[in-house]
């Protein structure tokens, strides 16, 4: 009983995690049950920790707490971060992510090099090599996106090309390729090229996020989550470890669907994303013929607001630089103290990170059943008095809609040009991400009200609570 | 979009399959053992399709840190290399990796629930 | 190469076969995809049987091919019954599947007793019981569903009660269970139980269905097909095969979830369908006071119709029974090329089985677009002029609303009554399913229609073409 | 409804692992042979119930009659059984546990094509 009992234990923990982490994911479909998925996720990754932890044979316990203390340690800090810095977080963590998988990978093969070769089967070595190509180039690749998100001053931020760029990284790719198949057919012949693939893996992830502009980074922070949970599944099949292989199986699908609804929504292919060094071309925009645009004071905006019956207001990456959330947040109080009906109207690739602005206003308290999206604010565009844009840009360029020329026609957007009226705030005509003017801003019915978003939008508020008067 | 996903799959599943095929042509015994682990692949991708497309638009910054700390159970792997006798080259490396995926399990799922919990309706908390 | 080769085909082929079963299934989701669902599933039984028929040592090629056109030959007439007997085919096959997975269970615990019982370690033997008696006695309670459905004659139709019925099946249940786990410690010593399990299991799965009445048939049936199910789970287990498994767990979970869709649309509770003898009390339900019902003439209700500007038709298990789906298309043809905007309202438990009235129609080709359900439905009643019922009771009852003592209340019902007129085709004023008066029919503005369905639509379409006359 | 599903799916699977401790504590070789096709069995009913939820109410009695088909998969126990030399009777009962499955997957999914070959739309076949 005693021996043999205790695999059977570990066993037991590692299917209960395994379902755990089904319905942590489950339950996020809804975020009324969202926080009891966080729950069956910490308890699923608890159970697999102790069941672990009971495999017989574990002596380095120093070693261990060590690790462990260490992780609690930074773990912390970094789950306090900014929300604004939640992008470089995640790539971040990927990178650890990817470390963690490519060195277990390292110290498995020369651990059974040395003590069991003939546990270097073929199947094992492709397992092996998948984890170390995958893992290491996650590391590298994971550390130049948030160098680029954090706009770390010697990563650059812009696309950087050269010629052949494609050719020689698709090179380099076969070449890893390569040697990881001569390693399958040859474990233990070959384990010279195991140092080389690691290399060509770490080289791989660098120069694959040079070319792709920072303003992409998340639909690449997106797919290194997908590569690091493939990873993780490759290390399940080295370690003979279903849980692995489904938690892995789960990130990497969540990986590639996140990239894909943001590609989507961008209405932009994979391949453009990463080879089409998106967002060089944006310094040769300028030169069009000079228009007028409307400004408008604060004082003014907030009198019309006050009339209006209905507000919608669009947020924008504008509103996350800026911090302007909590101010937004007194200006809905206010109006909605006034008798305004406001709404928000959320466009699904708005800020920089899928749900960026659902998080940003939910932190300020924003009741998320007022978030309405884009599909379904659309029709009621055109009944609508006053839509109030805070630095957003492209989710609300109408060019996306007729313009065929524009690198945004397709995406859809936010229909701000359809309602009676529109206030834009932002601090100047500088165009957004995709770097083209948007004509929304030259339209007939739109006002600019110029200036940081956190600043206008205190000022409104301050101008609606002095004037006072009821609706 | 749905379509794309089935493809996914069907790639993921196909270069799986593939690759299966050729170890176990070369060596007849055990050929089949990663079998099992295929299927346990398959259907979990499946329910990773399945799961993550239901997921609400409103949560997908959360749901990307809480893949996130799940994506750390790597950690499994590390404890097996940390923990028995090694060469303490091996230990080394175990030990950085238990400390990386600690990291990620620790600051994934505290900051998954530190934004869950920004999430109200009207009628208060929850 | 050879003979090591052979299993990694067979194991691919098992591999697809279980992706592309979850396809099927998964392409049911929409009428647009379900035949690509059909193709996938025929594919992938394709694949099963092709990847088995390859299996090493497989030498009695006679015998499996009489059986295969044995199959062939009932399965084909088997498939084209009249739509109204679905319900009993879809019985009878469950038998034969269960007999199928017993029978296996049977030969391979026999096969490994007498050549090589180190086979039968406990965890098989375990699965084996669990096989055996699922599969007995799915086979024994589907073909006693059958009968009653079928209306055979020495099967009764009404819920066959006696004292102690439940406490003595329980006892025979557990009997059953107790020799299962006598036979999990020692499978070799207790063989002679065997023989007992069997029989046990095939009279519980007849002890089972007699104090359920005909009517509630539907459930069972659903929940056999969730015992099929999870016999060839069970099978899988024994045999170590990862196809089965999952294709049972398929069939275990939409057998489940049938039959839990179909007790919520009653308001009823799982024990109640087993153990509650529903429908014995229908004698009862007579001896109220006389109630005035109207009547109308076929001419009558065709003008009515002609002129009115939306009609919604609720079928039910009467036009089921009198196959009148064809002449329930001609007469929308009709109205619709009046000018009259009809609709069907189709309930989810309305005639015998779940989505029972959409095949019906779509049988008649009427656009399955047309078939609006209740929940979508209902908001709309109150500007409807008229609404023909069709051999429906129960589905249109309102006493479901509120009247707390009848035995459907609680019951979602579509709001026939709440139309400015209800025109009701029956052929008596006997109740329906649940045996109890339905007071829409003694309502001011409802007028009814007595006789047969297809005959009573029959002269609505002659008065109607008959009439002529533009709207 | 989902909270009734939840808890089909958590007690399978409890029933499943419970029973699973038992034989593997009693015999010590071997003792985790079955954890694979326990796996399977929780990853495909977690797969069964998502996939089933979203069938259209349209098709419950199609999806009725292709489940019954598929479950019809015990035809590869039929042929495990009928097929190799085994005493008479052994072949006997393989084959009529073929010739009962296959009636299925023939009636199964014929019926079921012809169902579905009814559900139009306005706009013609399809
Ligand atoms: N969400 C995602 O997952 C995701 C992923 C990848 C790419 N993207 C891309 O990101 C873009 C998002 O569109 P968006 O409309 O939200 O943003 P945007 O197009 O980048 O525009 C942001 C606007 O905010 C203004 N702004 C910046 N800082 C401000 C401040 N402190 N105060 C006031 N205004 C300020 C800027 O104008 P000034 O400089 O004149 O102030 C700029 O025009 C889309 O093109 C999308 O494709 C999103
Ligand atoms: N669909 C499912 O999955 C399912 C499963 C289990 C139980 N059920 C139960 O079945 C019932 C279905 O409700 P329902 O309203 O469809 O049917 P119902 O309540 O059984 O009523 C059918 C009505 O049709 C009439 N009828 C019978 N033959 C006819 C003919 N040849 N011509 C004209 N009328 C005829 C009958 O009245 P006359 O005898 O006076 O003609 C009867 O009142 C519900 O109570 C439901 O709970 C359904």
């Amino acid at each position: 009983m005693g021996s043999s009992f205790v695999p059977t234990v570990m066993d037991l923990a590692y299917l209960a995690g395994t379902a755990l982490f089904i319905f942590a994911l489950y339950w996020m479909n809804d975020p009324k049950t969202a926080r009891r998925g966080v729950f069956a996720g910490v308890a699923g990754m608890t159970l697999a920790v102790v069941g672990t932890l009971l495999a017989p044979g574990l002596v380095n316990w120093e070693w261990i707490a060590v690790a462990v203390v260490l992780g609690f340690a930074v773990g912390i800090p970094l789950s306090r971060v900014p929300l604004t810095a939640v992008p470089q977080r995640t790539a971040l963590s990927h990178a650890f992510g990817g470390l963690a998988a490519g060195l277990v990978g390292v110290a498995k093969y020369y651990l059974w090099l040395a003590e069991s070769p003939e546990q270097l089967t073929h199947f094992r070595m492709f397992a092996i090599s998948a984890e170390v190509i995958l893992g290491f180039l996650t590391l590298t690749g994971s550390l130049m996106a948030a160098g680029k998100l954090q706009e770390v001053k010697w990563i650059p931020q812009r696309p950087v090309t050269y010629p052949l760029q494609n050719a020689s990284n698709l090179l380099l790719f076969a070449i890893a390729i390569v040697c990881g198949l001569l390693m399958v057919i040859d474990p233990i012949g070959y384990s010279y090229l195991f140092p080389v693939i690691i290399v060509l893996a770490l080289a791989f992830g660098v120069l694959l996020i040079i070319p792709i502009g920072g303003a992409d980074m998340p639909t690449v922070i997106s797919l290194l989550n997908s590569y690091a949970g493939l990873a993780a599944v490759a290390m399940g099949f080295v370690l003979d470890n279903k849980l692995l292989i489904v938690a892995g199986a789960l990130d990497g699908s969540s990986g590639l669907i996140l990239s894909i609804i943001m590609c989507k929504a961008m209405n932009r292919s994979f391949s453009n994303v990463l080879f089409g060094a998106f967002g060089q071309v944006q310094a040769k925009a300028v030169g069009v013929e000079e228009r007028t645009v409307k400004s408008e004071t604060p004082e003014g905006a907030a009198q019309v607001m006050e009339q209006a019956s209905r507000v919608v207001i669009v947020p924008g990456y504008g509103m996350a630089v800026a911090q302007a959330q909590h101010r937004v947040r007194e200006l809905y109080d206010i109006l909605t103290k006034k008798g305004v009906d406001v709404k928000f109207a959320i466009h699904p690739v708005a800020g920089r990170m899928p749900g960026h602005m659902n998080v940003l206003l939910a932190e300020a308290d924003i009741p998320y059943d007022h978030l309405v999206e884009m599909d379904d604010i659309n029709p009621e565009m055109g009944q609508t008095d006053v839509v109030l844009v805070i630095g957003a840009n492209d989710v609300v360029n109408p060019a996306a809609r007729h313009d065929k020329s524009s690198p945004i026609y397709g995406m859809p957007i936010i229909d701000a040009d359809k309602a009676r009226m529109c206030l834009a705030i932002k601090r100047s005509m500088n165009p957004g991400f995709a770097g083209i003017e948007n004509e929304l801003y030259f339209s007939e019915s739109t006002y600019m009200l110029f200036g940081d978003a956190k600043a206008v939008v205190g000022e409104l508020v301050k101008a609606l609570s002095g004037g006072g008067g009821g609706h | 979009m749905r379509r794309r996903v089935l493809f996914g799959i069907l790639l993921l599943w196909a270069c799986a399959s593939t690759f299966a095929s050729e170890p176990a042509a070369a060596q007849a015994t055990g050929g089949s053992s990663y079998m099992p682990l295929l299927y346990v692949f398959m259907l979990g991708s499946f329910i990773g399709f399945g799961v993550i497309t239901r997921v609400s638009r409103l949560l997908h910054t959360p749901l990307m840190s809480i893949t996130n700390a799940i994506s750390a159970i790597a950690v499994v792997g590390a404890i097996l290399v940390a923990g028995p006798t090694h060469p303490p080259i091996i230990t080394i490396l175990g030990a950085v990796a238990l400390f990386a995926s600690m990291t990620n399990i620790v600051s994934g799922f505290l900051i998954t629930d530190r934004m869950l919990k920004m999430f109200k309706t009207d009628k208060g908390q929850k």
